[in-house]
Parts: C-alpha cells; structure tokens; sequence
C-alpha cells in the first residue's frame, strides 16, 4: 500500500502541468481563445482526446496518467470539452458502429467541427428513460425511420448540428427491449428547438419536436432494437464524471477566500460560528471523497474492475457541489439577491445565486440521486 | 389562550383569500413585476380601499388599530401567490416606524397617505461594509443650517423606484461601528443629490442601491431623537422578520403542498412518485418542518405585539428556521419536481425564489443562528 | 388570537405551583417518598388520575387546565406515574368493561395497590403489532381461554400483578380481527417471566412466556375478536405521550449548565462553536415544538379535534430527546466512557451513555419513527 | 500509487482473520473480558508468536520493520470481532513512544520484551482538569536527587490493571496550560504511590484513574528530552487516533453488514425489512459514510507513516468522521434492528457501544472538527 506515485508518473505529471502553464488561455481568453487551447490539446497527440483508444489517436495513457491528467486539468479549471462527440457518441461509435458510419462521423467529431446533442430524455422518461415513446417506424421499403416525438433537457441543442437519439420501434416485451439508436440531423425541417429556460436563469438545455422526420436506416447504429445496450455502458460512464470532485476542491478553496472578505463582527464570515462549521464538515467530506476517487483508481490500474466504493462518487460529489454552492449564497448575504448583469455587491455575489439553482439540476441529471441510491442498495449490497 | 382567528381576523383572510383567488394567478403576478415601479398600481388603490393599508394603524390617524398578529395573516396569505405590492415596505417597515416614533405631526401628514394609498415608503438601512450589522453606519448626516446634510450609500432598498418618501439610517455622531450616534431620516425619494441604481432581485422584485451627496434633510424630517435610533431600527427590523416569515408559511405552504400533488400525478417507473416511500418520508419531512416554523412564527409574532422581552431570541431563532427550513422545502420542491421543477415557467421556480430573497433580508440563517446562541 | 392565558387560568397555574412546591419531594426523597406525592395529588381531588372523567373521580379539568396541569408537573420534574393501570387500562375499561369488571378492577387502579404490565409487543409483531401470534383457546364449555405464546418488551412485567394482554383467538380474516383483550393474573404458574437487559445496561424491559394458562372467560374485555378496536385508540394516545417536550425543555437547560462547566481552551465547551451551534439548532427546533403543542392544545381547547400537526408531536420530539442525550455524552468526552457505578468525572457524565443508549429506544417504541412517518404521510398528506 | 495490499500485508491480514475466525467468537470474547486483566494472556502470547506485535517495530530491536500502514490493517480485523487485548496501548502507544524517542537502552530494555509478550505497556496523557488538552498537564514532576517526585493524577487510562509500564506526562516545569515544560516518563506500574481506580469502560474494557503521589523515577526514566515532550505525545495521539480510526472502520463494516442481513431476514407488514425503500436508504447511507472513513483512514495513515506535514489535517478530519461516522452507524444499526437492536444480548450492541468509547478517546467529533477547522 503506498499513497506516493512513481518517478515515471511524477515526471508525467510535471508534464501534464507545464504544458497547462504554457498554453491555458487566462481571464476572458478562456471564451475567446478555446479553440487554440484545444488545438493545443490536439497537437500534443490526443491529449484532446484522453480515453480514446491509440488506434483512433488517443494518447493511451495508462489508469494512474489518466487520473493525474484529469486531475491537473480539472486543479487548473481548464475549459471544458462538450462531452457529446468526443465523450458519448464517440465510444458507442467505434464499438458498434459500421465501417462507414465510422469513416463518415468520427472526423468530424475528431476535429470539433461537428456539434452532437443527446437526444435520451422525454417529458415522461427521466430517470426512468427506458420509458421513452418517441416512434421511429420502418418505412414499407425499409429505407428509412419515420421519426415522431418529443425529447426534452436536451443540452446544446440550440448549437448542435446532429442529435444521437433513442427511439422506440417496438413496443412489445420489456421497456427495455424494441429502442433503437439513430443519427438524426438537426437541420431537417421536420426538427424543431424550443429553448428552455432554467432556475438559474440561463438557456442551456431545450426541447426538440421531432415530426414526420425520416431517418435513412444508413444512420441507424448497431441493430435494431438494441439501442438500449448501445447506451447502457455510457449511461454509467457518465454518471462517474459527473462527481466533478476537483472542481469541488477548487470550488471550496474559493468560497472560502470569498468568506474571509466578509467583514462580520470582530473577523470574517470564517470566523463566524455556524459558517466555519459548516466549511470544515463539508471539507473533511471532500478530502474523504477525493481519496475515495483515488481507491477507485487504484482498482482500475490494478487491473480489477472499481469496486463497490465508486458508486458513492456521483451521489456524493454532487450533495457536495451543492453544498458548496450553498455556502456561496450564505457569504453573500444580502448580495445573494440582485439577479442580473449589474454588478452589486462582492464580484463573488452576482454568480452565487443563479450557481446555487443551476446546480440543482445535478441530483436531478444523469440519475437522480433518490434513483442512485436504489442502484446501490440492488446492485451492491444486494437488497430487495 | 385561544390560537384561533377572531372573527375579525377570519374576515381579513377571507377578503384577502378571495382577492388572491380571483385577481392573482401566478401569470398575473408575472405580468405585475413587469410593470415600472414593479407592481401593479390598481391592486395598491383595492389594498387601500379593502382597509388593508389601514390595519395595523392606530384609530387615531385612521388605522383600525391592529397589530403585528394582523400583519401576519395578511402576510401569509400573500405569500401563497408571491405578491408583489409594497406592503413590507410601506406599511410593516416604513408606516411602523411613523406610528412608533413620529411627531404628531409627522404622522398626520404621512400615515392618512399611507392609508389611502397615496404614499409609498420604504426603508433603507443596510450598508456595504456589513450590511447585516445594524450598527455598521457609514452614511454621514452633518448638521448644517436648521437640518443635515446626508452622504453615504444603502443596499438592498425595496420599491426604492416606487417610494415617495425613503426612511434611511445616517450616523449623526461617533465612529462608523458604534451602537450610539445613529438617526433616522425622512427622505424624499426625489430630493437632489440622491442617485439610484435599479435592479430586479431574484424573486422578480425591485431594489435598489443608493448614493447620496449632500443630500438635504430639514430637521423635521429626523424620526425619533437624534443619535439614538438604535432600538428603533432593532425593532424595524423585527417587524419585517415578522413580516418576512409569515410570507414565507404561505410560500412554504403552496410549495409543499404542491409538490405533493405533483408526485400524485407523475408516473416514474410505473408508479406515481407518490408511492415511493422515499419520497413520501421526504415530504413528510416537508409538512414536518413547515409546521414547526408556523408555531414559532405565531408565537414569536404574538409575543412581539405584547411587547414581551423574549420575543428578541423568539425572532432570531424564527429567522434561522425560516432560511434553514425554506432551503429545504425549496431544494426538495425541486428535487421531486424533478426536471420539471428546474424550469423557469413552473410556479415552484418563483416560489422558491422568493423564500431565497427572504432568506437574504434582516440577516440570513447563518447570522441568525449566532444572534440565537449569543 | 391571543398567546396569553385567561386570568382563571393564570389562577390555576399558581395554585398547580403551589401545590407543588408545597409536595414535591426533593433529592433522594424522590425515591422514598413517592407514595406521599402520589397520596397529596389524590387529596387535591384526583388530582392523580388527570384525565378521568369526573364519573370516576377525576378532576374535570378544561383542556387549558390539563395542558397548564401537565406543563407545570413536567417544569418541576415531577416523578411519574407507571402509566399502565391509570393511563392505559382504566380508559379502556371505563369504555369497554363489564360493570362487574369495573368494580373489580378500577378501585385497584385507583389506589395505586395492583400494578399492570402490557402485554401486547412479540417477537414478530412490533411496528406491525397486529401481527401478534399469541393463541387463546376458547374450551369446549366456553368457560376459560387457553393461552400459549410469547411477548416481548413487557415494561415492568417483573413488579406486574396483573398484564392486559393481545391474544390470537381467530386467524381468520384480515390480521386486525381475531384479536381479543384479556387480563391476566401474572402468578398464574403458567406466566413466565425473563428480564431482557437493555442497551443502557437496566433492567426495565421483559420476555414473558404463557404456556397453558387458564384464563377464566369473565377476564376478557368486551367482545371476542374486537381487541384491537379497544386498544388501537390507546396506541395513539400514548404516542403524543411519547413527545415529552417539557421534560426535552429541562433536559436542555441542563445539558448547558453542564457544558458550561466543562473547559475548553480558554473559555468553557459551550464558546466551542460546533457544540455551540448544535444547541442553538436544537434549541430554536424546540421552541417551535413547544408552541406546536399549544397548537394542538389551542385547537381541543376550541372544541375541535387536533389538526394535523399533532401528528408531528412524537415523531419531532423523540428526535429531540435524543439529540439532547447526544449533546451530553459530547459534553463528557473522555467520561462518556466510564461505566457503571464508580463515580468517574463530571457528576452529569455518569448517566450520559447509559441515557443516551437507553434513549435510542424511543425512536423504536410506540411506534417506530418511520413507520410514523408512513402513518402521516398516509393519513394526513394522502399520500399512497 | 498503489492502494492494494502487499503480499506481506495479505499474509498479515489473512493470518488475523483465520485467527479471530476460529478462537475469537463474539461469545469468547465476552469471556475474555471478564478475566482479571481485562483480555486473554494466552491470546496475547499468540500476537507475540504470530509475529503481530514486532511487526512495527525497527529490525534493529527484533522488529519486522513495518509502518502504521501494517498496524492499520491489524487494526482494522481485530475491529471487526471486537479485540480487547491491549495492543493499542502496548504496542502503537507505549511501544511507539520507545522505538521514536529512546535512548538505546530503554529500547533494549523494553522492545524485545514488548514483541515477546512479557511486557504490557500504556499510556496516560489526559487530565481532569482539561482532558482532550494535551498541554493541560497538572501533574508534576519535581527534581530531587537523581530523578523526579510525581504527584497529580491521570484519567481514562486503558489497561493500566495490567500494565508492567505506564507512559506518563507530567510538567517538570511552567504553568498548567503551557505548551512547553511538559516530559514523559516511563513508570514503573507498581511504583509506591502510585494508585489506581479501576473500572470498566462502555465497551466491557478496563480503564483506571491514576493517582500519584510523590512517586519516585529515575533520571533514565525520562523518555525524550526534558521539557519538550509535546511534539511527541502529539505524534503518539495522532498514532493512537489512527489505530481507533482502523479499528472503527472494522467496527463499522460489521455494523452495516450485520444489518443489511437483518433487514433480508426480519419480517415486518408482510414483507423483509429489507423491500423498505426508506431503510434501503439508510443502509446505503451506511455504507457510502462507511466508505468515506475508510477512504479517510487510508489517506491520514499513509501520510503519517510518510511524515508527510499534511498528515495532521488528515487525522483531525478523520478523527471527526469517526466519531460522526460511527454514531450514525450505529444508531442506525440499532434503530434498523428495532427491539432487538435494544438488548444487551446482540452483537451490535457491543459494536456500537465500542464506536462510543472510540469516541471519547483522544478528543471526540466536536474536539476534532474545531482543531480542523482552526
């Protein structure tokens, strides 16, 4: 058992830090200049790109790099990749995609020149998205899906050029069976966006009226009916990066500084009771967590699977992401009330508010927490 | 001791009920804020006519000589359709003030207005520095002439944009902390050398921060005596913690209460949500909570219009619940509502805003609960 | 609405005050002089059995003076009765018993001589009570039942004279019918009893094991099978028993009292700002429950029924007395760990662990806070 | 970075656990506590042939050379069946103390003895007066001839009923509170003067209450340097803290297992406890805080056995999570068992029970989550 990593690793990690050094764009180039931190990313041969595998130009790091280089980037606050293309469709792609689905998507993809939304969720499937009714029926001469329905949360729709949707093309047998995966371009008459807006006030996610749209079977992935194992694998996977435990880390140190420049009394809002309380609970949580990622880690690169233990990340590196955002509301005190772009009271102020209801939506997304814990309690300790 | 409404009371909540009821969905409300001054100005002249600006005003200006106990009836129901018009400002904060330490004078020249409707206040005493300690006064009244000139800033100030007339705390003497040296000032919201910055809080509602540059006060316009308002400030902001947290039952209220309808409805995994008894715990824990701010709400508001000395730590510990139990009610409102509760169009969006305004206002949960444990 | 009380019952509240001041005995005498507090309340005209009717020589008290009557004995921790015969017995004979049965029995009652132990808990039926096994055999000349079986839990069993008893004469049927209520003589050879030691390390709690017990049929109360008709009405009414809030308002002022006492640094455990903190919380929960009971009382008093924040009553307040009882094994530190007699620390240490472990059963008895929580959620939210 | 266990580490571990799997039931081990001393002698001597108590030891001194890390893999088994031989105080406490701060003598004179078995050692650190305040040191020790008087008295400290050693802090010079002043000295158990209090603690273990009243040391057996013992009685708490901690988690690990197979037996309405999806919950609560700590306890144990600087923010938190972690868990263990859960005769009561003492030592949850916080 041994916490330290090997010279190679910390070499790698040296590496991993001075090429952030070097080319993170600061202030408000991270808006204006991330294409070039991503061509940088690019150029370093597949650091864009991290758990690709080598043979579709990813770096092939191994477990303990993998973890140092998210841990780096994430330490660094470097901007964040749109998971759709490189994160989601990408691995679903290469393992069951054809030949020419892969030759015809992946570039794109690959280059950033392509936007992808996920087109999963439906007014009456959330959490229990294997319930989605959007029909997708096979057209008498078996060319094309007829596609009609609605879906809903879709992130960046507004912005993506194809969707990758679950569609239902038979309802027989269990929900899970007769749901099948298609391509479908965003710009097809029949594909309406309607923006939705958010607690926190901005417009990020959408709902997507699909009607009379016709899908070339070309763009169906894998077999018919079979979508559901299709995006099973990434369901879970994306429930893992959800956690976002190093930006907690990073979160927390800020909430904090921001509390030390609260006059209150005598001291800061550190110095108040119930405030200072409230930070070291939640840290020492955070340290606790941020080892529990690490146990996982460890399991991986050893060769086992991750054990029970990385079931907790997501349930808990979301309570805590929000208990952080919390904290920020509560140093802002009566400066947690303006909304809008002028600027009153502390800098730290006019995002707490609409950051605290924005993150909400992460017990909400990608598996409810209430549903995260009916999965643990089947699917690890083995009840009911 | 009998908790039940007198009859008299009973009226009050109906007229307000059936007000809401017929003139107040939330789309109206929605369509209320937009307007200029943040309100709609014909529901203010039905408040006025309905004797509801009149309530809590001695019979002597023309009140109905109510208390604080009416005040928060009225609240209550208003906070089941987040109403919008200026009453904390007016009447809880600003009328208050009139009634408790305003010359004869002062008072009949104001609280008649107030009750017709005519006259809209407000008070502004938080300021930057730190703006949940009442003694933190940067805001300077220099005597000059027969009266003051005031310089400084305020935050946070509530349907500034709308008031005629601005009660605001300026230090007549000793250092910026001090719990002496503090006055009370009518201001007129016109007057030259006040600037305004607007803004809409996150619950749709208008404030504003000050500036003031020599702005010229007449010594008739000081409430109460110089350099001592200290206590009359506490108890301003007692009356609008009061006030805050009987708004916030209604609030807390409609939430849990719909949320339970909600998951009535909502079918998850071949089940209505309600059926999970996770969820059905969660919202007892809802109904729970609620009930135990509502107990002390009344209590610490029956205990404030005695004028008995235990309301102070009552209050405190009322404004600790309502942020903490607020936050609860509001997160989980969301949480069982699903994707559904994190839009902007669904009502428990607004309400959950509004209990995290109040959450903000007179100190927060955080700063309440160590004024509790001293 | 009006918090105060009416002049008479401010009169009343002074002669309950004064009464006890006049009786009360103090210190050890608690334990020695007992029966001369219990004979002072019965000189005061029933003042012993509250809420009896007047018929039987209770003291006819409004709800207000009731509600005055108990704030007052628990302000003064007065010691409290063993609630089988007077609080829970004596109703449901009053309401259910033969006339023989009530001459029989009450005056036993009445003067405290006889001692009852309930005899409804079993090994499988706690929470789910009606599922109580315990068979009673009518004999072929329907002189007698024959009881076989087993209950559990029996508080006092071991000073019992006599136990009321839930007894299985008919498994037909839903759980709820087929239950009928017998008394039984606990020197019946039959009647076994075995002390169950509790986690706090006292004996208060029994096994009591029936074997052939004769039970002559004139010991039954009302009708075969409608037992749990006449003792459902009694679980509710010993679960707001349950809440104990004034004795919680005591508890907590002397749990700071003892924090006050106990150095910390260079001030005492209550400057500690997480101990600090937890009594504040607790402390403004408290206040709010201790109005929710006037609440309660407000509205009998008004002649209706009590709302349904009455329910919230044992559920919040058992919470609360163990809350408390976690404060003062925090409060002893290192002393929490001593066990038994010897006087080790702090006086207040010696009982912390001991209170708080046998507190732990509050939560579990009357009715488990959960199944509680399934009760509001049922009958007061509709819910499921 | 490599979280598995070595191959010497799994011999280790799989050499306790067939060991208490095959002599130390839970029936056994209640037996083993009503003996005098307060555990099995026989036991003990197995520890010392099985190698388990040289395993921390320098190899210099007939040790096996390993870390806290191997300590906190034993730990963690003998937790989970409740050990009550006195390996903490002997041999993470007392025997670390030696193997840091000796002189080649004492340690001559004492390790070999300690991994043979024939000498038990403890360590008394607290007092009345302040107890989880290291620096609170009351007792003094004066110089006289050659060595020092002890008088003063020490509180809660385990297996002194058979100690042959007690490890012991006194000030030799300073005010009560000061930091500086305090020593350590090696007591001899049965020294004139020295008089104990025995009793037993929550979990059925023995502790005593020292009394000492000019007992006589010699100038060898001061440990360390004179007057600047604090750096070292930090290190021994700190190790002390990581071996309740290692043991909690066994405790813990029980605790949630035995319930998650109660809840599948027990029959409650009709159904296993178990199909509750309230108590699913709960457990999968237990078992996500569980992991928590075990997390927490790996990370402080690691950097202590590194010398890493951070490591002493790591206990303090881990220390807090602990003694929240453990009441959580067992509260629940025993809520989930209803009734039975409340009888002396169950397993998990005497888990829970030792998650409480673990607690009181070395400063409990409120104590640490302070010292985290600053």
């Amino acid at each position: 058992m041994d916490i330290e990593f090997s010279q190679d690793d910390l070499a790698f990690q040296q590496k991993v830090v001075s090429f952030i050094k070097a080319n993170l764009p600061r202030g408000m180039e991270m808006w204006t200049k991330r294409n070039e931190w991503f061509q940088a990313l690019r150029d370093q041969g597949g650091w864009d790109i991290p758990k690709w595998p080598v043979e579709y130009g990813g770096p092939g790091f191994t477990p303990t790099q993998r973890y140092i280089f998210d841990l780096e980037m994430a330490r660094h606050a470097t901007p964040p990749q749109i998971p759709f293309g490189v994160g989601m469709l990408a691995p679903i792609l290469m393992n069951y995609g054809s030949k020419q689905q892969i030759d015809r998507f992946m570039p794109g993809i690959r280059d950033g020149s392509v936007n992808w939304c996920q087109g999963y969720s439906e007014p009456g499937a959330g959490s229990d998205l294997a319930n989605l009714k959007t029909k997708a029926e096979l057209s008498e001469d078996g060319s094309y899906y007829l596609v009609n329905g609605q879906k809903t949360w879709t992130t960046l729709a507004h912005i993506a050029h194809w969707m990758f949707c679950l569609t239902r093309t038979s309802s027989a047998g269990a929900k899970q069976e007769g749901i099948t995966f298609l391509l479908i371009p965003m710009d097809d008459p029949g594909v309406e966006t309607r923006p939705i807006i958010t607690l926190g006030g901005s417009h990020s996610v959408n709902e997507v009226y699909l009607t009379d749209v016709k899908v070339p079977v070309t763009n169906r992935i894998g077999e018919e009916g079979k979508g559901w194992t299709y995006a099973k694998g990434l369901l879970v996977h994306e429930r893992t990066g959800l956690a976002g435990i190093q930006n907690s880390v990073l979160a927390l140190e800020k909430a904090k500084a921001n509390a030390r420049e609260i006059k209150a009394g005598e001291g800061s809002l550190m110095d108040l009771p119930s405030f200072k309380n409230k930070v070291g609970a939640l840290e020492a949580e955070l340290l606790a967590l941020e080892f529990t990622e690490l146990r996982t880690l460890s399991q991986v690169s050893a060769g086992q699977g991750p054990g029970p233990e990385s079931s907790i990340l997501k349930l808990k590196g979301t309570e805590i992401q929000q208990r952080i955002s919390e904290l920020n509301i509560e140093a802002a005190g009566i400066y947690a009330a303006p909304w809008g772009a002028t600027p009153i009271g502390p800098d730290f102020a006019r995002g707490a508010t609409s950051g605290y209801l924005g993150g909400r939506a992460t017990t909400i997304y990608g598996g409810a927490s209430e549903v995260q814990k009916d999965v643990i309690a089947k699917n690890v300790l083995g009840l009911g | 001791m009998d908790l039940s409404l007198t009859n008299e009371q009973q009226l009050l909540q109906d007229s307000i009920r059936k007000f809401i009821s017929t003139q107040y969905s939330l789309s109206e409300r929605n369509k209320f804020i937009k307007e200029d001054q943040g309100y709609d100005s014909s529901n203010w002249q039905q408040f006025a006519d309905l004797g509801w600006l009149a309530m809590t005003f001695s019979e002597e200006y023309g009140g109905l000589g109510g208390s604080t106990v009416d005040s928060m009836i009225m609240l209550e129901e208003f906070g089941k359709r987040l109403v919008v018009e200026p009453f904390l400002s007016t009447v809880v904060l600003f009328g208050a003030a009139i009634e408790l330490a305003g010359t004869p004078q002062q008072k009949q020249s104001l609280i008649p207005s107030i009750i017709e409707g005519k006259l809209i206040g407000t008070f502004a005493y938080a300021e930057p520095v730190e703006p949940n300690n009442l003694s933190a006064i940067q805001t300077r009244a220099t005597a000059e002439d027969s009266g003051f000139a005031l310089n400084g800033s305020k935050s946070l100030v509530f349907n500034a944009i709308s008031a005629d007339k601005i009660l605001l705390s300026a230090r007549t003497s000793g250092e910026d902390f001090d719990e002496q040296g503090i006055s009370l000032f009518i201001v007129d919201a016109q007057a030259t050398g006040l600037t305004r910055t607007d803004y809409l809080t996150v619950d749709g509602l208008s404030a504003s921060e000050l500036q003031l540059k020599n702005v010229r006060v007449e010594s008739d316009d000081l409430l109460g005596s110089l350099g001592s308002a200290g206590g009359l400030i506490q108890s301003l902001v007692n009356k609008g913690i009061l006030g805050l947290a009987a708004e916030a039952i209604g609030t807390m209220e409609v939430l849990y209460k719909s949320t339970i309808e909600y998951t009535k409805q909502r079918q998850q995994f071949d089940h209505a949500l309600a059926d999970f008894q996770v969820l059905k715990h969660r919202m007892t824990d809802m109904f729970v909570d609620y009930n135990l701010v509502k107990s002390l709400c009344m209590k610490a508001t029956m205990l404030e219009a005695l004028g008995a000395a235990e309301a102070q730590r009552n209050i405190h510990a009322l404004k600790y619940l309502v942020g903490k139990t607020g936050r609860f009610i509001g997160q989980n409102a969301v949480q069982l509502h699903g994707g559904m509760g994190m839009t902007e169009e669904l009502a428990i969006a607004h309400y959950f805003k509004r209990l995290l305004v109040i959450d903000a206002q007179f100190g927060n949960t955080d700063h309440h609960l160590n004024k509790f444990v001293g």
